[in-house]
């Protein structure tokens, strides 16, 4: 039946229908949000639901037809289908078009998208059950995966712009999901702020690839476009350094690396659904897709790689210490999820994108995972986040506990499961390049890793419970909306790292050009490191549940010996009260004295606004002797104007 | 210099031959009202005892309307006051000039159109003056300073700007499936086969054509204008003595020009049934020979009968006499035509010619004259409409149907 | 010759139009001048544009002007003859360009010496057929657009014509 | 050319009684007459270039002038509702 169905759908309808089907149901879900006070609310919430999980389902049936009718053509470089829709912007003879690319890179984003977005979409009907904007949060949710999508299969820099620029605005939506709370509106306005210092850094870096392109002899067709990037990638040698520090930039303020990252943990202020799509699994991922896509430009600058990878060992090992002493739940795993980005970083800024992007999707599992987990623990406990009022859920919550355990061990790098092999391949294509340093940071990551990680797991689901007896009856577990996506995230968390030869092989004609220096082979020291890694992993998780459910006073004590220390972390380092005392503060300063009370007031509003009016008015008071009110006289005004002309062009 | 003699005949022929039916048609519709209200109608007036059955009524009412005082409203607007019937007559008089009243009369090389003027527009002139018309009663409305009279012009001026809109559209159809808009064209296509004549092939556009051709013309049920119920007499309730009477003629007038477009849009015009102008030519000693005895025996049996009605009331005076008047110049006619008919006198070409064009001229005027009657008839018969119930017929049904009319005309002849 | 006559007739009655106290007067003058200019049509070889002048313009427009004219029903005092406020100015500057517009009228005619002379070859009548084909074909735009106008001018009056 | 002359002479005419007159519907007819001015003119270069296009476009131009008539009258008619007359000289509220 599909192959009769095929017949009849060109391919190239297929990736637009996977691009506008979540446009569509947005669309339809914006319009019961508008008149959701005219309809019964129950009725308006199943269709908004139905709507909402029906768009993504179908993209994701769209992505996979896509992909099965695609494995089956032979020749890898037919793999790449591009689809201009029509010319957006055109002068000159350039043009930069609408128009989507589907190749290996981006069918494995998309699948991975609408993939884990379909199940996030289908745990957020029991997350979100009696919230009152039930239809605009299905709405939101279905835009960003739009946009998502839209960023993904772009096929140039502009459109991704725009996908970029659209997630960016429905995070600052779902952030503030709830903006009756001011906390939350500010949050996402935070996120939205710093996300524009990355975007401002990409833009330059767009300028600056066109600037440079402009008058070169350039082959193919609109020069922003990625294949027309590749092949004339030669003209931007002079400036690969620059555009590629700014991109990447760019992607810092995305992907929340240092020294942008500051907006992620804010950002747990939104739905836990919304972390576990946008902040954990597909939005900041952006960046570390963007570095991939542009592979072959990054590749002519080894400095820049060089700051991508320092920058990316940098943030995982922060990110990790500040993990260690978290108490809220979420903030656990959003800086844990800095750290893993700052892995996919440190891998494709040793060249080993296809390590990163595959780190990338079996982080969205694992991580998605975690979160849905967290979210259905908040769910139970009735918002409570605090991990040390938590305690002992696992006899409440055996489903939810189980894919917790799971996708902790994931994480942690423990074999089979799914984080070993990406983890392992990142940091066996970091050593094997030589960049010895930076194995051992990402080793040592990877132990914090596994202990920040099942701390939390110890202190939610194990030993007594903690919380207040008030909310202890209310416990229960989660429906079974909420269960199915979990459990099936979960079994991703284990089997996602199986695929791991298949992705390899299947994402290399995109990294074709990644050749730093001749790899050679050391099977068995990559079997070593493999086994030294994830004992390390194991020995730390030991480690974790020893500390907080056997000796529950050990970590009291070790707070207090290192007070210090504790406290720095605890308060992550201070870095939002830095970045307070040196950006903001003189920043508001400068605005309020120089800018608005030194030239606003007396320049613009005075001189510019006022004045002009004033002069305006001045001689409008002089042409007001002429106005009489009688339409007489301003026909007769006008006949002699018309004869004045007259007489000039006779004459 | 010979076009310019026969051109002022044919004015003078027709326009006088309109004129001489008007009061013809005002005597008809006295009579024919009696006759629906089940009584005598004018029977009074006589000359010397001869009434000719009322008809003299309408000489003694010219006498009247001649030596009646010519009043003239103090406040009127002299001159306006003074035109205007003038409009009104001139008007109606002047759509004479596109009417073919018979086929083209061939006189060797000689060939005279029997049509005043024969213009390239034609109905688009019929429109232009008809619309014109409104003149007339606007302006005696407004001129004579009354009130009623004013009403009766607004009403007027509405009422025919609204139904000039569907006539013109109705028309349209008819000028499409006919292809030309010279009304000669327009009679001479519909042949001599009564099934293709145009209100068979345009029957709604007839039935709307008709109908405008009521309220065009002023008369029941459209007669708001002049409403004698609602409006005193509308826009001539202060006109008086010959004032009067042009616009007393001018409707009918405006009847029998009516009648004659309706004939040669939509009833074939000069066409003899079944007798093309040819056939008759060829064959017009052989029909004569046919024909005159029948009209010799008809008209002297239609004489004796007359005649037999003499001394029937015995009043004692010339009324006993007076079926003697129609009575025996009839059997004279018929005894004359027999003559002829016996003797079988041959004519030649040009006395054949001009008695074919005289045939086709009595049968046009024979279906004038039906459709003067059907005015009567629905005067006397049919209730008026109320003002919206007008407006509204004209806008809502009678301009959407015309456009429906048209479209499936459209249609049809793109085929 | 006749076009002498005519056109003598046209001025007289457009100078009457404007010149009469009585609007009512003033709208039959313009009818009458109107009517002339549809004779000086015919004598152009103009028969269509000459029939629908009478037809639209005497025929409909007027006619409306007339109603509005009546509907109206102006007190005598509106009927006075008056000029507008600053008449001396206006009424002296409208006759210099009156007279200047005339006379550089003149001045071109007699200093270019060119009189009107017809086309060869004719062609030019005025029919039915071959104004109304060149209104489908080569004009088909602006005839839609006109008809547009058309629509629109008549919702506008309804709208401003129907008052509270 | 006299047709041309006899055309900028309805025009004047027509400009004058706009400026020269009070009333608003004698403005409105005055308009009309500088409209049917432009017709003329159109006609008579029609059978000066020996071709029509000058009477299509002055059939197209009556259109336009029953559409002027007819918005203009209906304006007319308000400012008479609102006011009572019909003389300009009333309506100047954009001078207040």
């Amino acid at each position: 039946m599909i192959l009769g169905l095929l017949q009849h759908i060109s391919i190239q309808n297929l990736i637009w229908l996977i691009c506008l089907l979540p446009l569509v149901s947005s669309c339809i879900n914006w319009l019961l949000s508008a008149s959701s006070s005219k309809l019964p609310s129950k009725a308006a919430n199943s269709l908004a639901s139905f709507v909402g999980i029906s768009g993504p389902l179908l993209a994701f049936f769209s992505a996979l037809i896509v992909f099965w009718v695609l494995t089956g053509i032979e020749n890898s470089e037919a793999f790449a289908i591009t689809g201009p829709l029509y010319q957006w912007i055109g002068f000159g003879g350039w043009s930069i078009d609408i128009g989507l690319r589907v190749d290996q890179l981006s069918l494995v984003m998309a699948l991975v998208v609408t993939g884990v977005g379909t199940l996030i979409h289908i745990y957020s009907i029991g997350y979100m059950r009696g919230d009152d904007g039930y239809p605009r949060y299905f709405a939101e949710l279905n835009l960003f995966l739009f946009f998502m999508l839209l960023l993904i299969l772009a096929d140039n820099l502009i459109l991704m712009f725009v996908g970029w620029e659209g997630v960016g605005l429905c995070s600052y939506l779902l952030i503030g999901f709830w903006f009756s709370d001011i906390e939350k509106a500010k949050a996402g306005k935070k996120a939205f702020v710093v996300n524009r210092i990355g975007d401002f850094a990409f833009i330059i870096g767009i300028f600056l690839i066109w600037k440079m392109l402009a008058g070169q002899p350039i082959v193919g067709g609109s020069p922003l476009n990625f294949e027309t990037l590749e092949r004339n990638a030669a003209f931007l040698l002079p400036i690969a350094t620059p555009v590629c520090i700014a991109l990447f930039i760019g992607a810092c303020g995305k992907s929340a690396q240092i020294p942008l990252y500051v907006w992620l943990p804010d950002a747990m202020a939104g739905p836990t659904p919304v972390s576990a799509l946008i902040h954990a699994a597909t939005m900041v991922t952006a960046g570390v897709y963007m570095i991939a896509r542009l592979n072959f430009l990054y590749v002519l600058s080894p400095l820049a790689l060089n700051i991508v990878a320092y920058t990316g060992a940098a943030t995982a090992l922060f990110a990790a210490t500040i993990g260690l002493t978290q108490r809220d739940i979420k903030k656990v795993l959003a800086y844990s999820t800095i750290s893993q980005l700052g892995y996919m970083f440190l891998a494709e800024g040793v060249g080993a994108f296809g390590a990163g992007i595959f780190h990338l999707v079996t982080h969205a599992f694992f991580k998605a995972a975690l979160f849905l987990g967290a979210g259905s623990v908040i769910h139970a406990l009735h918002g409570e986040q605090d991990l040390f009022n938590m305690g002992g859920l696992k006899k409440y919550l055996p489903g939810t506990f189980a894919v917790f355990f799971v996708a902790a061990l994931a994480i942690s790098g423990i074999w089979p499961l799914a984080g070993f092999y990406s983890k392992d391949e990142i940091l066996w294509q970091v050593y094997e390049r030589g960049y010895t340093g930076l194995w051992v940071i990402g080793f040592i990551t990877a132990g914090m890793t596994a202990f920040y990680m099942f701390r939390a797991t110890s202190l939610a689901f194990f030993g007594n419970l903690r919380i207040g007896e008030d909310k202890k009856h209310h416990i229960h577990e989660s429906s079974i909306s909420m269960l199915v996506p979990l459990v099936l995230l979960g079994v991703l968390s284990i089997s996602g790292g199986w695929i791991k030869n298949s992705i390899g092989t299947f994402l290399e004609p995109r990294f074709a050009s990644v050749t730093l220096e001749e790899v050679t082979h050391h099977e068995n020291m990559e079997h070593i490191l493999a086994v030294i890694s994830v004992l390390w992993a194991a020995h730390w998780a030991f480690v974790a549940w020893i500390v907080y459910v056997q000796k529950p006073s050990w970590p009291e004590a070790m707070a207090n010996k290192f007070r210090k220390i504790h406290s720095l972390l605890m308060n992550k380092y201070f870095v939002d009260e830095i970045y307070d005392a040196i950006v903001i503060k003189p920043l508001a300063w400068i605005s309020e004295t120089a800018l608005w009370k030194g030239f606003d007031i007396p320049i613009i509003d005075n001189v510019g606004v006022n004045g002009s009016g004033r002069v305006v008015g001045f001689f409008g008071k002089l042409a007001a002797v002429l106005q009489t009110g009688l339409t007489p006289h301003y026909l007769f005004f006008m006949v002699i104007g018309i004869s004045i002309v007259v007489g000039w062009l006779v004459f | 210099m010979y076009s310019l003699v026969i051109d002022i005949i044919k004015v003078i022929v027709i326009a006088s031959a309109v004129l001489t039916l008007i009061p013809v048609l005002i005597w008809w519709e006295r009579k024919g009202a009696a006759y629906i209200q089940d009584r005598r109608g004018p029977n009074r007036a006589n000359i010397f005892g001869i009434r000719l059955g009322g008809l003299i009524h309408n000489i003694a009412d010219v006498f009247k309307l001649l030596f009646k005082e010519d009043i003239i409203p103090q406040q009127a607007h002299k001159l306006i006051y003074l035109i205007a019937p003038i409009i009104v007559m001139g008007v109606a008089v002047s759509t004479l000039a596109v009417i073919p009243f018979t086929a083209p009369v061939k006189l060797g090389d000689f060939v005279i159109k029997m049509q005043i003027a024969d213009l390239n527009v034609g109905i688009i002139y019929i429109l232009a003056i008809a619309s014109l018309g409104v003149y007339g009663v606007i302006l005696a409305g407004w001129s004579s300073n009354n009130v009623y009279s004013l009403f009766g012009g607004l009403r007027s001026s509405a009422q025919m700007i609204s139904y000039e809109v569907a006539m013109g559209l109705a028309l349209l159809s008819v000028i499409m499936s006919s292809g030309t808009v010279r009304l000669d064209e327009i009679a001479a296509l519909q042949g001599i086969n009564i099934l293709e004549w145009n209100f068979i092939r345009q029957p709604l556009a007839f039935i709307l054509f008709l109908t405008c051709l009521f309220a065009e013309t002023n008369r029941n049920p459209f007669d708001l204008p002049e409403g004698e119920s609602e409006l005193v007499a509308g826009y001539h309730t202060e006109y008086s003595s010959m004032k009067f009477a042009l616009f007393f003629m001018a409707e009918y007038a405006h009847i029998i020009v009516g009648s004659m477009i309706l004939v040669s849009l939509f009833f074939g015009g000069w066409q003899i049934p079944f007798l093309s102008t040819e056939f008759m030519h060829d064959n017009m000693n052989a029909l004569l020979k046919l024909a005159l005895p029948v009209v010799s025996v008809s008209s002297i049996a239609a004489g004796v009968l007359l005649m037999r009605r003499t001394k029937k009331f015995g009043w004692g005076d010339a009324r006993d006499f007076e079926p003697l008047v129609f009575g025996l110049p009839a059997v004279i006619f018929g005894f004359i035509i027999g003559i002829a008919a016996v003797f079988s006198i041959y004519l030649n070409e040009y006395a054949v010619s001009i008695i074919t064009a005289a045939a086709q001229g009595a049968i046009f005027l024979v279906k004038t004259l039906f459709f003067c009657w059907l005015f009567i008839w629905v005067r006397w018969t049919l209730p008026r409409f109320r003002y919206d119930q007008l407006m509204k017929l004209g806008w809502q049904i009678m301009v959407p149907l015309a456009l429906i009319n048209i479209i499936i005309t459209g249609i049809v002849i793109s085929r | 010759m006749i076009f002498y006559l005519i056109a003598f007739g046209i001025v007289v009655t457009a100078i009457l139009t404007i010149a009469s106290r009585n609007s009512v007067v003033s709208a039959l003058w313009l009818v009458a001048c109107l009517f002339a200019q549809a004779i000086l049509m015919v004598t152009l070889e103009a028969h269509l544009v000459a029939a629908m002048q009478v037809l639209l313009y005497a025929g409909a427009i007027m006619v409306l002007i007339l109603f509005v004219i009546m509907l109206l029903n102006l007190t005598p005092k509106e009927l006075k003859w008056k000029f507008i406020a600053g008449e001396r100015l206006i009424l002296g500057s409208g006759v210099i360009y009156l007279a200047g517009v005339m006379g550089l009228a003149l001045w071109i005619i007699y200093k270019k010496g060119a009189s009107f002379v017809p086309a060869a070859g004719g062609g030019t009548a005025g029919t039915v057929e071959a104004v109304g084909k060149l209104l489908l074909t080569k004009y088909a735009l602006p005839f839609e657009l006109v008809s547009v106008t058309l629509l629109v001018a008549i919702v506008g009056a309804i709208l401003t014509g129907r008052g509270k | 050319m006299e047709y041309i002359v006899l055309s900028v002479i309805i025009f004047c005419i027509g400009v004058a009684g706009i400026l020269l007159r009070r009333n608003l519907i004698i403005i409105l007819m005055s308009v009309e007459l500088m409209l049917s001015a432009s017709n003329i003119s159109f006609v008579a270069f029609s059978k000066m270039h020996g071709n029509l296009d000058g009477q299509a476009v002055v059939l197209l131009l009556y259109v336009l002038a029953a559409c002027e008539a007819a918005v203009g009258l209906a304006i007319i008619v308000g400012l008479f509702r609102l006011k009572g007359s019909v003389d300009i000289q009333l309506f100047r509220d954009l001078k207040k």
